[in-house]
């Protein structure tokens, strides 16, 4: 049977491609060597396949048709094709997982939840920055899935955490030997193309971060149901953390480093949970 | 209230000929879409103010870039629209 | 208070367009006949706004992102875009309504269900050809939803009841007085593009028939789970019938007319549901 | 199994000029997808057994219309692929 092995988050800005040249040698340091952390502990689990959730960009989907939660279950993907992406991976064809991605996406349909999804997608920074800064140039066998936070509405955190235990039963249930990572990307605060874009709310980070440490699910949803409509656009993508922390069994986690970052725009931030 | 054609426009700027099609050939590009006569001056006017509320922002972000706004030029032009309520939010 | 005042079903096969002019006299007469009845029962309730249960044929959406349930939020929709639903309806653009789209999308998102949502539908001909056999050359407000019925995995029909009550709590739910008609179209048995093409179930439709008439949800939910493995592609389009009657109250239905018909491929049906 | 760009093809000739474009212009429509060299083959030769199996239903339904084939015509060419399981079902 299949097993997650490891569930970590990690931040995905655009400036960590696009500005990476010019950014201050104490930033790329301190990405340099804290997403370092973060590939060291994913290659030493020995992961066979990703499961990454992200938020799309507008790169896959438009108004005619947003999902809410959508999987990817083809065998092939497409590279990032935003300019500041290219040619950080070596492959013109990205490898999906097929297999587990479809018995996801018909374990989800069986548990009452509604997936949308697709046989080919674009990975697109969300889920192509981390992996590129853990120092994969080369794209690991990944199922993508996407959590619409860029238009509303969005599933509220109380779903999200309910399709992350789905994700840990369904992956669970996958009959083949597979060692599993699962991945929530992107957060913490940020604000774009809004009139307070730029803003980094430290507080929210620092107070995100305590309750992935400690809080119960109940409190987790409660807490960022609040706290998410008075902070910056950007951080609806903590949703996704909250993803990969139920996925682990909201048992907690280590935080492998945070720095609010005003040249990628972003609280910057990467962990790993506890496996529960 | 999100208008359809106008992040539609946008939308598809995104392609690797987006800056140049939109330096070169604006009113042919908005002519390909139907958008309210208001829109329309406001992109032959880079009428940001009047262009925001009916834009996804990250939409927006992208079409700050495309327009050559960097990031502090974005921040310093989003943030004379800014409301009462997003200060608030900001010092809260 | 918004209130569903009316429940119905209709087939909607594109021969019923396409061959119209060549189809044998005593299928145009019956199919005048019963969709007459249909659309004067409809007029008869005036209704403000039709939510309209349908799948996608291959006209809005492709592989890349097929949704499991999408929700037409948008004040527009295209008309249908098939060569042979051109004309039948006099306007260039399809009036949406907003609204009470967004309010059931927003309803639907709260009571964990994970809706796609389009800004903009394309109404094709299983939605198109109901419409325009009734009468209407011009389209009512309506809400288009739209489920997966054409590439699997489907939403079970346990799934469908359940969105069907919570899409009659969603209107009932709504803070406008609005008069609301539901339909479900589709169906009944049929068999397209595979190699049973031109199969016309009739036993399979008589025992839905029967459990619309008096099933329980759990037997309807079960029932169908059964026997849509056992016929032919096109009767996946039950679930929407089975949209319809939870979203009544399950209380039962009077059915319009039924005919297996060779000619348009399909187990023509239509049918009113009690509201319960 | 579900051939992505074979649907993908299928799907994009259902635009107005899509039966034109397949009469007249067969190879370049094809060369404008990754297709398999089987693929490609049993398009050029209207080889629907090998096509059945990788393309959606109603696709393939689409197809045969787009190829000429009426609704009498689509089901007798279809009926010659059906296996035990399928008469089975057809007679149960
Ligand atoms: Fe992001
Ligand atoms: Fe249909």
């Amino acid at each position: 049977m299949a097993k997650v092995v490891g569930c970590f988050a990690a931040s995905h800005a655009p400036n960590i491609a696009r500005a990476w040249d010019t950014l201050n040698e104490g930033t790329r340091e301190w990405l340099n060597s804290r997403y370092k952390i973060l590939g060291d502990r994913v290659k030493a689990l020995e992961p066979d396949v990703l499961v990454v959730h992200s938020n799309d960009h507008w790169i896959n989907f438009f108004l005619d048709n947003i999902p809410a939660f959508l999987i990817g279950i083809g065998a092939e993907h497409d590279p990032p094709p935003e300019p500041f992406m290219k040619g950080l991976f070596t492959q013109d064809i990205l490898p999906g997982h097929a297999d587990l991605g479809r018995h996801i996406l018909d374990y989800a349909m069986e548990a009452d939840f509604d997936p949308s999804y697709s046989h080919r997608v674009k990975i697109d920074h969300g889920i192509g920055i981390p992996l590129w800064r853990m120092g994969y140039n080369e794209v690991p066998p990944i199922v993508p899935v996407f959590i619409n936070l860029v238009e509303k509405p969005f599933p509220t955190p109380k779903r999200c955490l309910a399709w992350g235990h789905m994700i840990r039963n369904a992956i669970e249930a996958f009959p083949k030997d597979l060692r599993v990572v699962v991945f929530g990307t992107g957060g913490l605060s940020h604000s774009i193309g809004e009139t307070t874009m730029g803003w980094i709310d430290e507080d929210f980070d620092l107070a995100c971060i305590e309750l992935f440490k400690t809080a119960t699910d109940e409190q987790l949803a409660n807490e960022l149901g609040q706290r998410l409509s008075q902070t910056g656009n950007g951080s609806a993508e903590l949703r996704s953390w909250s993803i990969a922390h139920a996925v682990a069994g909201s048992q907690g986690f280590d935080l492998i480093g945070y720095a609010p970052q005003p040249e990628t725009l972003i609280g910057c931030g990467l962990a790993e949970w506890k496996i529960g | 209230m999100t208008d359809y054609w106008l992040n539609k426009l946008i939308f598809e700027l995104q392609g690797p000929d987006g800056k140049d099609q939109w330096s070169n050939d604006r009113a042919n590009v908005i002519a390909r879409y139907p958008l309210l006569p208001e829109v329309k001056e406001a992109l032959l006017q880079d009428d940001i103010g009047t262009l925001l509320p009916l834009m996804n922002p990250y939409l927006m972000r992208f079409f700050l870039l495309l327009l050559g706004h960097d990031d502090q030029q974005s921040i310093a032009l989003l943030e004379k629209f800014q409301t009462d309520n997003d200060r608030e939010r900001l010092n809260g």
